[in-house]
């Protein structure tokens, strides 16, 4: 029995409390969302995205370990990576007008 | 495959039946970036909301135990794809808009509304995720085999995934090669060295 | 101590840091939402969320434990802590190349 | 980081693309020279090891000018050419991107005519310098061309330029490598073929863009080969199986395609024995210190932002560190980064632009705890010992009522794009390396 099973209160086990932890990260990216949206700045366009993709690394990471999936954690470690690529790239582009790419 | 998705516990309150919380707060997600997407009046933006966009589909993909589709969807989406629009971008024009967003044409909103009612009409005859109802389990052959043996022979629980990275393992591995030959192809076109 | 109380406790120190990276993933929310101009906002968004990260990763890394797959999101606790910042600085010196100027007490919301 | 620059092309002014506010000065006196003195070369020289020597039938010389990283060393180039080959007259002209009469017109006129005036104090400065005896003879034209129509592609470029070099007798192109003038597009090419259609002959100036790459490229030893290649194996296996052996067979394979690869790139000193664990060993020791930092300092912003009044007192300040650069320089970088009231937006050399949300984070920064670290971590204990930046006098704040300094910021008025913004090449690829420093140091 691995632990999330272990029941934590009414019969809720820790494997749902991540869920719900999860769906909580998912509702801050909403959240999040309206910065992407309105800007003003390409910048805080960005940043906003950024903070999106931690977010979502944590999601898939909680998923992982929720779901018993340890798998998951190797996508999640992808994302970080294209994430932390995404916001070099992003913002190197705002700043060099499409020079560097 | 069946037992992959059941419910989980009660917290994840069946709001429609089996929607979990998580679900349910990915799916706001995934609709509000695709639509600010869709009606983000500069480029650049629709492009930076198009990665938020991935991400949360990655996400989505990932829950449903598609690891593979949420790699792809991670390096394709995330990666590739902006970096191409990106590319785009720089060797054309950006034009300055002074609105944030797209007008949007009442009649083309009306029929993709119309098309997408339509559709969501079809959505009460689906038999529901893993169901024993499901046709697929009238085939006694080909889809039972897989669908019966496919967790015992691979040890992976999305039976698509199973199909894709194990039983037909070294057919992907081609594709990728040939999607990768293709890339090569195209940055030598364009005779710049993006990564470098 | 007994193995049932070992496993309780760590039961209850996993929601503890699950609800810690919750709480700071929300500032950093607030932080992006509410602060006047990139620079500030990018001060949540490369602080709060990386705590939260760091502490919801922690908490994924106690559940799996260390000899499964739990290396894996220490991995990527350290990944994250050396990438947000770093993120964070291109990001805003993007802004400072650009020439956005910081904001300062009595200018208007930006 | 001078290395940016472009490669010197003489002592004059080899700093690449400069600020037109800085090139007043030079151009004047250039021109002053030029007027008063004459011709400076000394005699006819035995060197000449150029391709034909002076000839007296060869035409005039075209350089298309727009501001680039590589302008300042292909003004150098075309002006000794002109001067070997003997060539009348070095026209530097700069297609127009706008038609006259169009909104803004006047003002990107106006930045072309400084970007002219200061590409030919340039090159009347290289043709003084130039020992070529036909050197003086050379004429230094400037033109805008094209303003009157709008031009579309390369083909337009041509004509225009095959039009001005037919009134005024030239019959030869010089190009910058790194010309692109519509600002965005890629032009050199397709205007390089283009104009193979023309009677003009056409040759790219044979300058170094100011890569990165290269500058990267740093010896490749074995302590780095090792050092990379036992890195990338060690977190193949710890994603994959180490006991199976085929995770060690494609990781071996992995790490040697890696290391064969990048290990010229990614590290920038070979690690050494006795230093690098040590090294090691006290940033574990660092770690702990930072977190709790961190925490320490997360809870009082946290407080801060969830405050309904919000009072936040944001200002930018600039830090001289003593930590040397590269990994050091990051690592200290991204610790001010990530404890929270101070982000790092900008290091230049070994000053550090720290952006600060509330004071009480500002008077921690200035304190100084975080550079000992950092050195403590690189250098050891003795080295952490050093009076805090305050005691140096290496502060100062940017903004708000306790300015000390004024805010080095290129368009302060609010972000107008002028030639100051424009001409700035040299400078945004030098940030642009920064962050590229900080990305293969890892």
């Amino acid at each position: 029995m691995s632990l999330v099973d272990a029941s934590l209160a009414a019969g809720y086990t820790l494997g749902d409390f991540l869920l719900v932890a999860a769906a909580g990260f998912a509702v801050l990216a909403v959240g999040m969302l309206y910065r992407a949206v309105v800007g003003p700045t390409m910048q805080d366009r960005v940043l906003a995205v950024n903070v999106l993709g931690t977010n979502t690394v944590v999601i898939l990471a909680i998923l992982g370990a929720a779901l018993g999936e340890p798998t998951f954690l190797d996508i999640a470690l992808v994302y970080a990576l294209l994430n932390f690529l995404m916001a070099i790239a992003i913002s190197k582009f705002t700043v060099e007008r499409g020079g560097v790419l | 495959m069946t037992g992959a998705l059941a419910p989980v516990g009660p917290l994840g309150a069946p709001v429609v039946a089996q929607v979990t919380a998580i679900e349910a707060s990915l799916f706001v997600f995934v609709v509000l970036t695709a639509l600010f997407t869709a009606l983000a009046r500069d480029v650049l933006a629709a492009v930076i909301i198009f990665g938020a966009y991935s991400l949360g589909m990655a996400a989505l993909y990932t829950f449903y135990r598609a690891p593979d589709v949420a790699m792809t969807e991670a390096a394709i989406s995330a990666g590739v794809t902006t970096v191409l629009l990106l590319l785009t971008l720089a060797k054309t024009t950006r034009a300055d808009h002074e609105a944030a967003f797209e007008s949007v044409n009442l009649p083309a909103a009306g029929a993709a509304g119309l098309l997408f009612g339509g559709l969501l009409l079809t959505m009460g005859d689906i038999p529901a995720v893993g169901s024993e109802d499901a046709p697929i389990w009238s085939n006694p052959d080909v889809s039972q085999w897989y669908i019966a043996q496919t967790y015992a022979e691979t040890g992976v629980e999305n039976a698509v995934m199973a199909v894709l990275a194990a039983f037909r393992g070294f057919d992907t591995f081609g594709e990728a090669v040939v999607v990768f030959a293709a890339g090569i192809a195209a940055l030598i076109v364009l005779h710049r060295e993006v990564f470098a | 101590m007994t193995a049932a109380a070992l496993e309780a406790a760590r039961v209850w120190l996993v929601v503890a840091l699950t609800l810690l990276g919750l709480f700071f993933s929300f500032v950093s929310m607030v932080g992006v939402l509410r602060l006047p101009d990139l620079y500030s906002r990018a001060h949540t968004a490369s602080q709060a969320d990386t705590l939260g990260a760091g502490f919801g990763l922690a908490a994924v890394a106690l559940t799996v434990g260390l000899a499964g797959a739990g290396f894996k999101s220490v991995l990527l606790l350290f990944f994250i802590f050396v990438t947000n910042p770093t993120a964070a600085h291109a990001i805003a010196r993007a802004a400072f190349e650009e020439g956005i100027v910081p904001w300062t007490n009595g200018d208007e919301r930006r | 980081m001078a290395d940016a620059d472009p490669p010197p092309g003489d002592g004059a002014s080899a700093d690449g693309p400069v600020d037109s506010a800085e090139t007043s000065g030079p151009s004047a006196e250039a021109s002053d020279a030029d007027a008063t003195s004459g011709p400076t070369t000394s005699g006819p020289t035995t060197s000449g090891p150029t391709t034909s020597g002076p000839t007296a039938t060869a035409g005039a010389i075209i350089v298309p000018v727009e501001p680039t990283s590589t302008l300042r060393s292909t003004i150098a180039h075309v002006a000794e050419a002109a001067a070997n080959d003997g060539a009348p007259a070095l026209h530097l002209v700069e297609i127009a991107s706008w038609r006259d009469g169009d909104p803004e017109s006047d003002e990107r006129a106006a930045a072309a005519e400084r970007v002219l005036e200061r590409v030919a104090a340039w090159a009347t400065a290289d043709l003084d310098d130039s020992e070529a005896p036909a050197a003086a003879d050379v004429e230094v034209v400037t033109a805008v061309i094209g303003a009157d129509d709008y031009l579309f592609g390369a083909d337009d470029y041509v004509r225009v330029l095959a039009e001005y070099a037919e009134e005024n007798a030239a019959d030869r192109v010089v190009l910058d490598p790194e010309y692109t003038p519509v600002g965005n597009t890629t032009l050199l090419q397709p205007l390089e073929f283009a104009l193979s259609n023309t009677s003009l002959s056409v040759e790219t100036a044979p300058v170094d863009r100011p890569t990165r790459r290269e500058r990267f490229r740093t010896e490749a030893t074995t302590g780095r080969f090792v050092a990379l290649f036992g890195l990338s194996l060690a977190f193949y296996l710890l994603l994959g199986d180490p006991t199976y052996w085929f995770d060690a067979v494609t990781g071996v394979a992995t790490a040697a395609v890696v290391s064969i690869t990048l290990s010229r790139v990614s590290l920038d000193s070979t690690p050494a024995i006795p230093r690098t664990p040590m090294r090691i060993a006290r940033g574990l020791v660092y770690v702990p210190v930072l977190l709790y930092e961190i925490l320490k300092a997360n809870l009082v912003v946290a407080r801060v932002i969830l405050d309904p009044r919000l009072p936040i007192e944001p200002t930018l300040n600039r830090m001289r560190v003593i930590v040397g650069s590269g990994l050091p320089l990051m690592t200290l970088a991204n610790s001010i980064t990530l404890t929270p009231g101070t982000l790092t937006v900008r290091a230049r050399d070994s000053d550090l632009y720290v952006h600060s949300l509330v004071p009480w984070a500002r008077e921690g920064l200035f304190d100084g705890s975080l550079e000992r670290w950092t050195r403590f971590v690189y250098y050891g204990r003795r080295s952490a010992r050093l009076p805090t930046p305050r005691e140096r006098d290496d502060v100062a704040i940017l903004q708000g009522d306790d300015a000390t300094e004024e805010l080095p910021i290129a368009a302060a008025d609010g972000g107008a794009v002028g030639a100051g913004d424009e001409s700035d090449g040299g400078d945004e690829t030098d940030a642009a390396e920064s962050i590229d420093d900080e990305v293969t140091d890892r």
